[in-house]
């Protein structure tokens, strides 16, 4: 008979094991007009965490919003040093009007850590990511990680404006080289970041590529990975129910052996190897 | 201590919590004891490999949500290869839920899924996302009763039959299941719904319609459990927008023998095992020895005018 | 200047929001404005004196409630000398719900009620409340064929059939009630519901069950308003859970071309009022000109992936 | 065509008219163990109340408690001049446990004043009260009326102890003679309570009784009423959804002209006539 051994503590959260728990509200601030920054006090049974992993956060229902399903969140920190668990996030909708309501000292119910995260491969020691708005947030902590396992890291942070350039500061701290485009100076489009990752890769400065949501990049980075014969990684989004894997309602569509196959993007994702994944 | 088994059929239960079918899997184990569980119940099979519907397949409707999974399947023999045998590890009942589109197929499933390690099969003649229109089986009593009559000859293991919100008639077609010999009644499965995303003014399901699930859903189905409890003979199974012990008790009460708890897994993945004990609790308290006491007990002979006044409370 | 009008058949309404029958009545008067409206309708009369359903009447369930009030009627007499004239003294259509046993007393009703003063006549053949066991015509589209055609042969003013959720049949009975002779479909009424007081076991309801209201009902009866307004020629009118103007919109995107508001009323007596003006501020910033342009309007061909990547949000 | 004069301004709350209002907590204290007594800062127009009517309040949605219905609570105390509208109430469900979260400050969304208060006849110059629990709360601002009205009030007042009576002091101030009853001292039985009542009406002084609320106390009064040949008053109540008039859910039985009758708590009642009242 399986044996349920939860309670004798020694299991790794980063080992397929996920935890229902009660944090505290540490912070929760403007980050700038668009983004706050939720700073969790955490038990250390759900901080350790993978980069690209996530956690479906159950928001508070207050009177002026009522979330029903958790929202999924991936995490913009994890520090089990300070016990805190940091969540960048962009107000939307009814869940994260909610999420914005909280307040320091407020328990707060999350439940993770969940999916599986970015790899870094033995033999990739120059990355590059490309990352906007909130995929900061996703890919921040593989910064944090590819500094500790001491590979290089290009990252390329792209914003509306100079002024909503985020975690440039963050990136840096975690000695990887910054590379800052913006609509507002006209450097955000996909020529010009084809260009610097072109570049770099002539440089023979890029072992793996990095990114997280949107199609165009994908498309991008697929293309330029292919030609290159550069391998890489992207955390997906869909909507959720579980973030467990028991509804299947997360799924997205891979190429995979010339067959056309459907994966959990809470279980078997957030991050998927950047060729198999489909465009939407 | 207080007694929590119960009896469907020949099936006992260590207690009347188990969860519904497409809401739960061995992902839970990495969560919860599964051990804890009265039974457990996969999601629904059919005999091909299946898709599954488009996405978005879930969104949230207030305090509920509806979903369009439909039932992707990876086929009867990747199930009995790989599915049966991680349950046979755990101390509890394990119920398989199957689906097909026609009386012969269903026949076929539930012969070829009757294997050591299952304990029971749910018949899932309700669900709204795999019929044409949310058209299911349990919306009429003449298509349960034939296709429940089908499967009655396919297997000697217990058949319960999962009934259906969409339909006027409840009573009918929980008689037509019991009469095709049916071993009992899961009551019951979504209601078909709809949620349109004002903005792109696109349907918030890829599929159009799904059904709804949670909280909302109580009321109907609590009915329907009332409704199937008083006119058959065989056990009823509680199932819809359970999420609270008193939600429990409130079906029990109602005349159920045990229930299922789906959606409100989602919200809190620990929502079984506090039940559980929850249940435990509430009984001590209220020094209720055995779930019999409870199952079944609604006061139905006496409901009118219960208003407490407030200056005559204690 | 935004065009709120909206046309049912005949009649011209100066705005699509009314009251559901049953949640309504002159009182209301001293809250709000009553020419606001888009049409007064009443609570659902008999011919016949009728004294409803034993109290406790309503209850609540989680974030909606359950009604077994029934169908207490004065009569049709008393309606006509006292209700009718009162509301000749507004600038709104007058629209009379009326129900019956049979087809007959249906007939007769409907005949008796098409009097000056009354400018459409709705016909409740969906009240789980007054037939056995929640029956009613609209279960079925063989009785709601039957009744309705009798009644066409009864009246020369519009009428509106209102439907049931308690079916599985809601689009052959929306054809049905078309094919007879209805000018517009209410969708819809309450649906079967139950709760139970698990200290007293007694049901909350002096009447064992109830209808359910309130928004729970929303992806209900939005999911059967959109089934309808496919199918029919006939104007559609959506009820059900209504209580903000993002649920008028849902509401007229899926086909409605009007709607009731029911439970919200009790919640928020000014909700009619406040969804109107906050109807008209709505089209005005989303720049639209006139309510053709919302209804029908849903996107059911592309519906599948929509998930916005937060990434690529402006 | 039908004028809607609300904006006018002018038009009085208590003659049947009634306001959907936002209203400002001031204070929300405990009373005893029991009772919370609930301040709001509230506008002009919904002050011009009679005794025993009531509001409808839109409880509070909180993480903790999801009230749906309005709930009714009578009027404890009107105060045109402070701009104070006071009710006294006791938790017992979800309702009252949201109503019991409400802080200082909070906006509180109520309706009314509602229903058909207490009538002091011309000829009723001696009052005679009889209440327990909340229902003192119900029959505090007739005391106040009476006062106005230079009525003489005798107000007997029944508790499970002394420690839990209300409003002694508040009756008082208002001039009113008060008599407690309580179960610990064994005074609050029927019987006792029949004796005071009959010795009252022995000497003379009772024109009219007054209650509200429970059955045994009705038959009572309604015993003693029929058998002194004085009039009364009781206020009911009864499970509520519009509070308005407009749902019948609300209706008691009345016994009127050798029928039986049924009428609406909320808009012929909550006060009726004593000897029409049924017991239930
Ligand atoms: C693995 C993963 C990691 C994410 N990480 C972040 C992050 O770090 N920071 C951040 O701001 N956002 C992140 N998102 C997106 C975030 O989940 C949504 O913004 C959020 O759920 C919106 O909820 P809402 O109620 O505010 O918006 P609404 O639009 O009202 O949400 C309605 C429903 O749609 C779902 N939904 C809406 N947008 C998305 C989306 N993009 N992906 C998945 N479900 C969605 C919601 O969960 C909810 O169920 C992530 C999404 C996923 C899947
Ligand atoms: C005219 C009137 C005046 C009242 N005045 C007061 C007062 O001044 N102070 C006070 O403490 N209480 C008063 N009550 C009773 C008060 O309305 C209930 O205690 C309250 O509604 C309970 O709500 P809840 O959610 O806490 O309890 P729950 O029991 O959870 O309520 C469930 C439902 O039942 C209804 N309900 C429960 N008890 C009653 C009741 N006795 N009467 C009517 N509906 C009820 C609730 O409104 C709600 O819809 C009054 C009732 C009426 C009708
Ligand atoms: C995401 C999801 C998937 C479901 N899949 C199935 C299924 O495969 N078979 C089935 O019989 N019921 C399925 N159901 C219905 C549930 O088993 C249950 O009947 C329903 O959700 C009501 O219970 P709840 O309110 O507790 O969730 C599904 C429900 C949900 C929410
Ligand atoms: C208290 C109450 C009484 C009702 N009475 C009637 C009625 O007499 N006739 C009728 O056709 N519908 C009646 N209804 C149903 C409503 O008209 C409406 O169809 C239903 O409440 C759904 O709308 P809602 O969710 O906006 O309340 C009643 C509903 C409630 C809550
Ligand atoms: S969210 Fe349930 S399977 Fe992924
Ligand atoms: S509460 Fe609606 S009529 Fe009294």
């Amino acid at each position: 008979m399986k044996q349920f051994d939860k309670s004798v503590g020694v299991s790794s959260s980063a080992n397929g094991e996920a935890f229902e728990v009660e944090t505290r509200v540490k912070s929760n601030d403007e980050v700038n007009g668009e983004y706050r920054l939720l700073i969790l006090d955490a038990p250390q049974k759900v901080l350790d965490c993978q980069p690209g992993q996530f956690f479906h956060l159950l928001c508070p229902v207050t009177s002026q919003n009522a979330p029903y399903l958790r929202r999924p969140m991936s995490i913009y920190g994890f520090y089990p040093e300070k016990s805190e668990l940091h969540f960048l996030y962009k107000v939307t909708g009814e869940g994260t009007r909610a999420l914005a309501e909280l307040l320091p000292g407020d328990t707060f119910n999350v439940l993770g850590p969940l999916g599986k995260g970015y790899s870094i491969r033995d033999d990739w020691q120059q990355l590059l990511l490309v990352a906007r708005g909130v995929g900061l947030a996703t890919l921040a902590p593989l910064a944090q990680e590819a500094q500790r396992r001491g590979r290089k890291l290009t990252a390329i942070c792209s914003a509306r404006s100079p002024e909503v350039l985020m975690s440039v500061e963050l990136f840096r701290e975690m000695g990887a080289e910054v590379i800052t485009v913006t609509d507002a100076e006209g450097s955000s489009g996909m020529e010009n970041i084809k260009a610097i990752i072109q570049d770099k890769i002539g440089a023979g400065e890029v072992d793996a590529l990095y990114t997280c949501g949107s199609n165009r990049m994908l498309t991008l980075l697929q293309e330029i990975g292919a030609e290159h014969g550069i391998p890489g990684e992207i955390a997906l989004e869909q909507q959720m129910a579980c973030g467990l894997g028991m509804c299947q309602c997360c799924v997205r569509s891979f190429r995979r052996n010339n067959q056309i196959v459907h994966e959990r993007v809470c279980r078997e994702g957030p991050v998927f190897d950047m060729q198999e994944a489909m465009g939407w | 201590m207080v007694d929590l088994t119960t009896k469907l059929g020949t099936i006992t239960l260590k207690n009347p919590i188990m969860p519904a079918s497409g809401t739960f899997s061995e992902d839970l184990a990495g969560v919860i004891d599964m051990n804890a569980l009265g039974a457990h119940v996969t999601k629904t099979i059919t005999y091909e490999k299946r898709g599954g519907n488009p996405t978005p397949r879930v969104c949230e409707v207030r305090g509920s949500m509806l979903n369009s999974i439909g039932i992707p399947s990876k086929g009867i023999n990747h199930f009995i290869q790989n599915v049966v045998p991680y349950y046979r590890d755990y101390d509890v009942p394990l119920v398989v839920s199957i689906s097909a589109h026609n009386a012969d197929d269903f026949a076929r499933i539930c012969e070829a899924i009757t294997v050591p390690g299952v304990d029971a099969i749910e018949i899932n003649i309700s669900c709204p996302n795999i019929e044409d229109n949310g058209k299911a089986f349990a919306m009429r009593p003449s298509s349960t009763q034939q296709v429940m009559t089908k499967l009655r000859g396919a297997s000697d293991l217990p058949l319960w039959a999962k009934l259906s919100p969409n339909t006027g008639e409840t009573v009918e077609v929980a008689l037509a299941a019991q009469e095709a010999g049916a071993d009992a009644l899961v009551v019951s499965n979504t209601l078909l719904s709809m949620a349109i995303d004002i903005q792109s003014r696109k349907p918030k399901l890829g599929n159009l319609m799904g059904g709804l699930s949670g909280p909302s859903l109580k009321p109907i189905s609590l009915r329907m459990a009332y409704q199937c409890a008083k006119v058959v003979d065989i056990p009823v199974i509680g199932c819809g927008g359970i999420s609270t012990v008193e939600d429990v008790v409130e079906y029990l009460i109602a005349g159920a023998s045990a229930v299922q708890v789906g959606t409100a897994t989602f919200i809190n993945p620990t929502a079984m095992p506090n039940i559980i004990s929850g249940l435990e609790a509430y009984m001590t308290k209220h020094g209720i020895a055995d779930l019999s006491e409870l199952i079944g007990s609604v006061r139905d002979d006496d409901a009118a005018d219960a208003v407490v006044f407030m200056e005559t409370a204690p």
